[in-house]
């Protein structure tokens, strides 16, 4: 057990340091606001990291989130602008389609047997796509119930909001955890990832296997369409271009490997935060130009990934 | 030969198709005229438009042939071209133009190869982070702004035409047969192929894999030197901010859809330079028909769905039996296996 | 009846893997099912359980035809299965690999404590000593074979199918095997045994089944038949006996190879060793004793961190797989899986590759001469394939092994380094493959066989070297090479008297 | 004073020209601004504004990337009793959720271009070809719901094609060139309207190549008045564009002086002038002016 978890001991370890640097240099940054900012800024992308991190572990990638999450916003905007149905029958509506989006994905994956890559590009061309045709303009939610979700926080001493979107994120991670480490599901997800033949060989049910992953990621990035609509509330079919990529980037860092079978939901939310770190410690900086903060976001990454890799390594000779 | 063809078949079939479907909306599709010492019509607007995308499934090909995937090559474009226009910008003149560009490009290459094949990083993220940061160097170069310039000899290759023709289709038709030769004249292709299925094992049969994957990431960012050259000599400035913008994408697709594997091994240059073809039919005819813009992605992704769908591994057996020409019977395989 | 097939029938392009195979497997009986390499027996056994589907033909289990889909159902119905490669997941726990689709629960959720003690439980009398709760991956192939055995036991409610579960084991886990296989049958489960080492067929089976290129060719009671026989009508012919009379050209003095301090730390400890010209060396040891180490040591494949290698013409570069190449090495790893082969290339291009990347990138062989190299080596090592094109992927396992030899022999080596080379290699092949150590040997090549064979290595061996623990703890010449001797040395706790650690 | 800018990106030269007006105007003034650039994403901006109210500045710019979605962060900011001024795009928020809006009318700029068409076809027949922005966003919607309404009245101009040029050179070209093919090599346009003036200028490249006169047997009309196209213009290859001034935060930053010296509150919209520039207003001269503000 300890031997998998070492590269989630590695990014715990240098996503603590890193917050360390961050407070020396600014003390503010350990406020409960910017804690409370961290949780609830970067909900929509840690529930659909979430989804990312099982797609991944089973040796796939699902670059269609992005374009759900706008769809998703839009769709519900639409919803209730041209309806006067209830939020919660909406957002039940909206899950069963992108669940069923997502699963028809891994249906094609599995039984044409094609690259998820390529499976996912066209997912996240179509979805966009179909954001558009709902609507090409933002949409704005005005409804009670978003506005009680949208106030619906805790406020920490210190006047930092302990928010729903927040709350949604981590439940979302806890029930990820519980999918992955503690269901036959999860197990035949890590089969998958280690191995399509030999899982096959060994009884695990691989077309149903492969079409529930990406019904699961379909379904968290449903939710996180949700969260990111009530986030902003409205729905904008350019919102949340290239979250695929920081969805992977995230799930990444958090010690998870895309080729598949390894990885650890807790690195994930680790993976989440540290994006949300690195996004906050520049804004707190303030001083980089548009060019700047792209070259330096990247070298972050970079340094983390290298840091890992160090740590591992480290670790393991011995 | 007749090898060849056969491996490029189901592309060139869905080409036929696509052109088809387009010149249901835009009959004037095959026209071609020769005016101002120029061929002008669509065919020759898409050979000439889907110069980058070709240019960069070139690359692409080779990277992906080795189980890997290069994300950074629309910012390596955005970088090239930056410092392409700075150079030209500066007085150096356009063959220090050309030279600074490729060598930013081979960097580029280098940058990712290094991260790959040394330090073991897998090729999505090592590549990611080029195209996160690159992004930012070539706005680094060029100053956020678009650095336009006035040089009618390096604009010639965006929008110059060579005996007619167009000659950023020139130069993917040349770069094409180019690394063709480079790689199936040489052991490059085979190398890269063994590489590419079985990294272990090809090291362990004295396959020098390091050096030859930093050269194939080097190679996807010489075509992304090549395609960034051309984009911005073609609009005459550099746009560091939207050259390339989601080319990547495209390029991979155009790979895809040549039938080339993303899990490494066997590939075909023809057939994702085919493969880039279909993809800019697409996009030219979407521009043509007319349609409102919201519906673009739509029809695209559709379309290339539908092309996935019918070259899918599962379903082109499939179709290769329903055509009458060979069936394949067991006792036939038994008797041409015996002779 | 229990499991039977009629009229089977399997095709795959180019090659009728099974041709109107019937067979029957009663309850309480071990069936060995035997043939060439390439004979169908896999094939076979993969339409048994649904990971194949046959073309035509029936399968009865009980007398009733089923039509298993997938390998989820053949377990559904008691079919346990170890497939011929180790077949489970290294990056799964031990425990997860033995409890996978079955794992207890509770309202839904696994219960890790349970499962670990499961799978203890199933571990239990293999005499390993394991954590189950470690990834699979960080045990060698013997405990993975271990552990895919145990598994397919505990799915066996009626029909256990081993193909080639011996391979990679050692005689003492042999026998632990055989008596659990023994066990099972008095239970009454059917068993379908597959392997090339006769001996161990004799000792377990109780009926024969003999393919060849997919026809069955007979079924008899084991002992009705004896080994010549058996043999005969494995090949179709007679085994040619020349690999037995010994007759070895003397070593060469000059062109040595010399080791010396040679190791690398965690790996392998410091070892000396002379490899002279025209030498055979044999490598014995348990499983996961260091042979595989020493071997990558001495090829570079793991640089050494210590000791210097020196030959006539003064120190040999090893820093990598390369260099020892370029310096005239050769190494036929033991996992040709995933060390080996090139899958989805063809078999011209993989026995070609070691050559062409040893002449570098920008002087490729030209075609006709790599034709005329690959039809050479397809005769001379007879490797069964419809054509030089076929993807070396699609082989079967023997065949496969004969590909990864004349890639080395096409390079030409001095010194030619075999980890197993006669793993899962059938009688015919084998003796071929000696037959071809001793011409190559003849022609001045030196070669370090590494073999957990010990017959084998006595057959060929000049020399052999003892390791244990990682350390190389003696060495045998001359006429202490015989199988007794070997066997007291790898199993004597001290080293014994000239020892040459 | 410390103020936070959060910038929607750099995706344009005229969003580069505004970026580097705030900063001069930021230094002329003494704000200690601090930049944040959200690279075209709303969430970021959210981030941003949320990180700005965590380190208490005295004050927010914002130009936010889409108009929705603006509520709950404002009403964080007023509760911190931040004030936020809007740049150059409109949110739709509750007005007392911010202290002012400095910007231009996109949907008015629009029209002023249409209504410039008008004039200057006077009454002939024209067909005329649209390069929008990127599709979705507000200036692409605003400025040709705009252009439709300034032409209205005119029976004699009608859009024939209409398509997305992403708002970049290299489409605003490719696009221009699918338009030539399709409408008889270019002889049946008689205008291009193009939402910002890089599409116009790469269009203008198209037309050239296409054997066309830009400016005569085309006219070219477009929005922002960037340097290059009054290169353009000086050149006879352009006819028209219109201003959107890249200094919005001149007159927030003099809003904001008002408000902290006596709590002026200033107007809720601040609106920028939307200057028509044709060939006859001295181009060679505008370009001299603006070549160094970093567009
Ligand atoms: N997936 C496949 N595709 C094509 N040909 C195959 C495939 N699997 C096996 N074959 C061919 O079928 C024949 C029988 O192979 P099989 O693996 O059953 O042999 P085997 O008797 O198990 O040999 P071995 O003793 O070496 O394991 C061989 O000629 C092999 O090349
Ligand atoms: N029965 C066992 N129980 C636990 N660990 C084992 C066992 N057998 C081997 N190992 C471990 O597996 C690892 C690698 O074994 P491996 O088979 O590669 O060694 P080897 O020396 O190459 O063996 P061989 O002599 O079979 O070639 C070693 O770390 C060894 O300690
Ligand atoms: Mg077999
Ligand atoms: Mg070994």
């Amino acid at each position: 057990m300890s031997i998998r978890a070492l590269p989630l001991y590695a990014t715990i370890a240098i996503f603590l340091l890193a917050y360390l640097i961050c407070y020396i240099q600014f003390p503010a940054m350990l406020s409960t606001r910017v804690i409370g900012n961290l949780l609830t800024d970067n909900a929509y992308l840690g529930i659909v990291a979430v989804g990312m991190t099982v797609v991944i572990i089973s040796g796939g990638i699902d670059l269609s989130v992005g374009s759900v999450i706008a769809f998703s916003g839009v769709f519900i905007a639409v919803v209730l602008r041209e309806t006067d149905m209830h939020p919660m029958l909406a957002f039940a509506l909206l899950l069963a389609i992108t669940t069923a989006f997502g699963a028809a994905m891994g249906g094609m994956i599995h039984l044409l047997a094609m690259p998820p890559f390529i499976v996912t590009l066209a997912g996240m061309f179509l979805a966009r796509g179909a954001a558009y045709m709902l609507s090409i303009d933002s949409v704005p939610i005005v409804d009670p119930f978003y506005e009680m979700m949208q106030r619906a926080y805790y406020l920490m001493p210190g006047r930092g909001r302990l928010t729903l979107l927040g709350m949604i994120m981590v439940a979302a991670v806890v029930i990820g955890m519980i999918v992955l480490h503690r269901t036959r599901f999860g197990t035949n997800v890590y089969a998958l990832g280690g191995g399509e033949a030999t899982a096959r060989l060994m009884g695990v049910a691989v077309g149903r296997t492969t079409v529930a992953v990406y019904a699961f990621s379909g379904f968290m990035a449903g939710l996180a369409g949700i969260v990111f609509s009530v986030y902003t509330s409205a729905g904008y079919p350019l919102a949340t271009v290239g979250v695929e990529l920081s969805a992977i980037a995230a799930v990444v860092i958090g010690g998870t490997l895309l080729t598949g079978g390894n990885g650890y939901m807790f690195g994930t939310l680790i993976g989440v935060l540290t994006m949300g770190l690195i996004q906050t410690y520049i804004v707190f900086d303030g001083s980089l130009s548009s060019w700047w903060t792209k070259i330096v976001i990247g070298a972050l990454l970079l340094m983390f990934i290298l840091l890992q890799k160090g740590l591992l390594r480290l670790r393991v000779s011995p | 030969m007749s090898g060849v063809l056969r491996r490029v078949a189901p592309q060139l079939l869905t080409l036929a198709a696509v052109i088809a479907l387009v010149s249901i909306y835009f009959p004037m599709f095959y026209e071609v005229v020769y005016v101002n010492d120029r061929l002008v019509g669509i065919p020759i607007d898409v050979v000439k438009r889907g110069a980058p995308v070709a240019l960069l499934a070139i690359g692409m090909t080779l990277v992906i042939a080795t189980r890997g995937i290069d994300l950074s090559v629309g910012a390596v474009m955005a970088i090239c071209g930056a410092s392409a226009a700075w150079a030209i910008d500066q007085g150096f003149g356009m063959w220090a133009a050309l030279g600074i560009a490729g060598a930013s490009g081979l960097i580029c290459g280098l940058w990712n190869g290094l991260l790959v094949a040394v330090f073991g990083i897998q090729p999505i993220v090592a590549t990611l982070i080029l195209m996160v940061a690159g992004r930012g160097v070539a706005q680094l170069i060029t100053g956020g702004t678009i650095l336009t310039f006035d040089h009618d000899g390096f604009s010639y290759l965006g929008s110059g035409t060579l005996l007619g023709v167009p000659v950023p289709a020139v130069i993917w038709v040349l770069t094409g047969i180019g690394f063709g030769l480079l790689v199936r004249r040489t052991a490059l292709g085979l190398l890269v192929e063994s590489i590419g299925i079985n990294l272990r094992a090809s090291t362990l049969t004295g396959i020098n894999s390091r050096v030859l994957l930093i050269a194939v990431y080097m190679g996807s960012g010489f075509c992304a030197a090549l395609a960034g050259i051309i984009a911005t000599a073609d609009i005459r400035g550099a746009d560091a901010n939207n050259a390339g913008l989601w080319l990547e994408l495209d390029a991979i697709l155009a790979v895809v859809i040549g039938g080339n594997s993303l899990l490494g091994g066997r590939f075909s240059i023809l057939a994702s330079l085919l493969g880039a073809m279909i993809i800019q039919t697409i996009n030219t005819g979407i521009l043509l028909a007319g349609f409102p813009s919201e519906f673009n992605l739509v029809i695209k992704a559709v379309l290339v769905i539908i092309i996935l769908v019918l070259q899918s591994p599962r379903l082109l057996p499939q179709l290769a039996v329903l055509m009458p020409r060979r069936q394949s019977s067991p006792q036939k395989t038994k008797t041409e296996e015996g002779t | 009846m229990l499991l039977s097939t009629r009229d089977l029938t399997k095709t795959f392009p180019g090659t009728r893997a099974l041709d109107g195979v019937s067979f029957d497997l009663k309850a309480g009986e071990v069936h060995a099912l035997l043939g060439e390499n390439g004979a169908g027996k896999s094939t076979l056994i993969k339409c048994l359980t649904g990971a194949y589907h046959r073309d035509s033909g029936d399968i009865l289990f009980e007398g009733q035809p089923i039509f298993p889909q997938s390998t989820l159902e053949a377990q559904a119905i008691g079919i346990g299965t170890v497939y011929q490669e180790v077949n489970l997941l290294p990056n799964l726990t031990v425990a997860e690999n033995l409890t996978l689709g079955h794992q207890p629960r509770r309202f839904g959720l696994i219960r890790p404590r349970a499962m670990h003690a499961q799978a203890e439980a199933m571990l239990a009398g293999y005499g390993l000593e394991v954590d189950v709760r470690r990834p699979l991956g960080y045990y060698s192939v013997a405990v993975q074979q271990i552990v895919a055995i145990a598994r397919a036991v505990h799915l066996s409610g009626r029909v256990l199918i081993l193909d080639e579960p011996t391979a990679s084991l050692d005689a003492r886990e042999v026998r632990m095997l055989f008596d659990v296989i023994r066990d099972l049958r008095a239970r009454g489960l059917g068993i379908i045994f597959i392997s090339h080492f006769l001996d161990q067929v004799y000792e377990i089976s109780d009926r024969l089944t003999i393919l060849r290129n997919g026809r069955h060719i007979a079924t008899r009671a084991a002992a009705d038949v004896d080994r010549m026989q058996l043999i005969t009508l494995m090949l179709g012919h007679e085994l040619q006996q020349d690999a037995a009379t010994r007759q070895r050209p003397a070593v060469q003095a000059e062109g040595a190879i010399k080791f010396a301090g040679t190791g690398r730390r965690g790996r392998i400890a410091p070892f000396d060793l002379t490899v002279h010209k025209g030498e055979v060396v044999g490598m014995a040891g348990l499983l996961g004793s260091g042979r595989t180490e020493s071997a990558e040591v001495m090829f570079g494949a793991a640089p050494t961190d210590s000791g210097t290698v020196t030959d006539s013409d003064g120190p040999v570069d090893l820093r990598n797989p390369r260099a020892a190449i370029a310096a005239g090495f050769a190494f036929a790893p033991e996992d040709r899986k995933t060390d080996g082969i090139i899958a989805d290339l063809s078999v011209r291009e993989n026995i070609i590759l070691a050559l062409q990347a040893r002449r570098g990138w920008a002087r490729p062989i030209p075609q006709a001469e790599q034709v005329r190299m690959a039809d050479d080596y397809i005769a001379r090592l007879d490797i069964r394939t419809p054509d030089a094109e076929k993807p070396v992927g699609l082989l079967s396992g023997g065949n496969q092994q004969k590909v990864i030899l004349a890639r080395w022999l096409a390079t030409n080596p001095r010194f030619l380094i075999l980890d197993e080379p006669t793993r899962g290699i059938d009688v015919g092949a084998h003796a071929e493959i000696l037959r071809l150590i001793e011409d190559v040997v003849a022609e001045g090549m030196s070669i370090l066989v590494i073999s957990s064979e010990l017959d084998e290595l006595v057959a060929v061996s000049h020399r052999v070297i003892v390791v244990r623990d990682r350390r190389h703890v003696s060495e045998l010449t001359g006429d202490d090479v015989t199988t007794d001797t070997i066997v007291r040395a790898i199993a004597s706790a001290d080293d014994m008297p000239g020892a040459g650690a | 004073q410390t103020i936070g800018f959060s910038q929607i990106g750099s995706e344009s030269g005229w969003r580069a020209a505004e970026t580097t007006v705030t900063m001069q105007e930021a230094e002329r003034r003494g704000i200690d601004l601090r930049f944040s650039d959200a690279q075209q994403r709303q969430e970021n901006q959210i981030a941003a504004i949320k990180s700005f109210i965590a380190q208490g500045v005295d004050a927010i710019l914002v130009a936010p990337v889409v108009a929705t979605g603006w509520d709950s962060v404002l009403e964080e900011a007023a509760e911190a009793e931040i004030p936020v001024v809007l740049l150059d795009r409109m949110v739709d928020s509750a007005p007392e959720l911010y202290l002012t809006a400095v910007g231009s009318d996109l949907v008015h700029e629009g029209r002023v271009a249409g209504e410039w068409l008008v004039e200057a076809v006077d009454g002939a027949e024209c067909r005329v070809v649209e390069l929008q922005g990127t599709t979705g966003s507000s200036p692409a919607i605003d400025r040709k719901n705009g252009f439709e309404q300034g032409i209205a009245d005119a029976d004699n101009i009608e859009i024939v094609r209409s398509q997305t040029g992403d708002f970049t050179r290299t489409r605003g070209k490719e696009v221009m060139e699918s338009f030539l093919q399709a409408e008889n090599g270019g002889a049946d346009i008689c205008a291009l309207y193009a939402h910002n003036d890089d599409m116009a200028v790469g269009a203008i490249q198209a037309i050239k190549e296409a054997g066309l006169n830009p400016g005569e047997d085309i006219l070219v009309v477009s929005i922002d008045a960037v340097p290059d196209i009054f290169q353009a213009l000086a050149a006879g290859e352009a006819n028209a564009t219109v201003e959107l001034t890249p200094n919005m935060a001149g007159p927030a930053f003099d809003a904001l002086e008002a408000y902290f010296a006596d709590g002026t509150m200033p107007e809720k919209f601040i609106q920028t002038e939307s200057k028509l520039y044709t060939q006859s207003d001295d181009p060679a001269g505008e370009y001299e002016a603006r070549k160094d503000l970093g567009y």
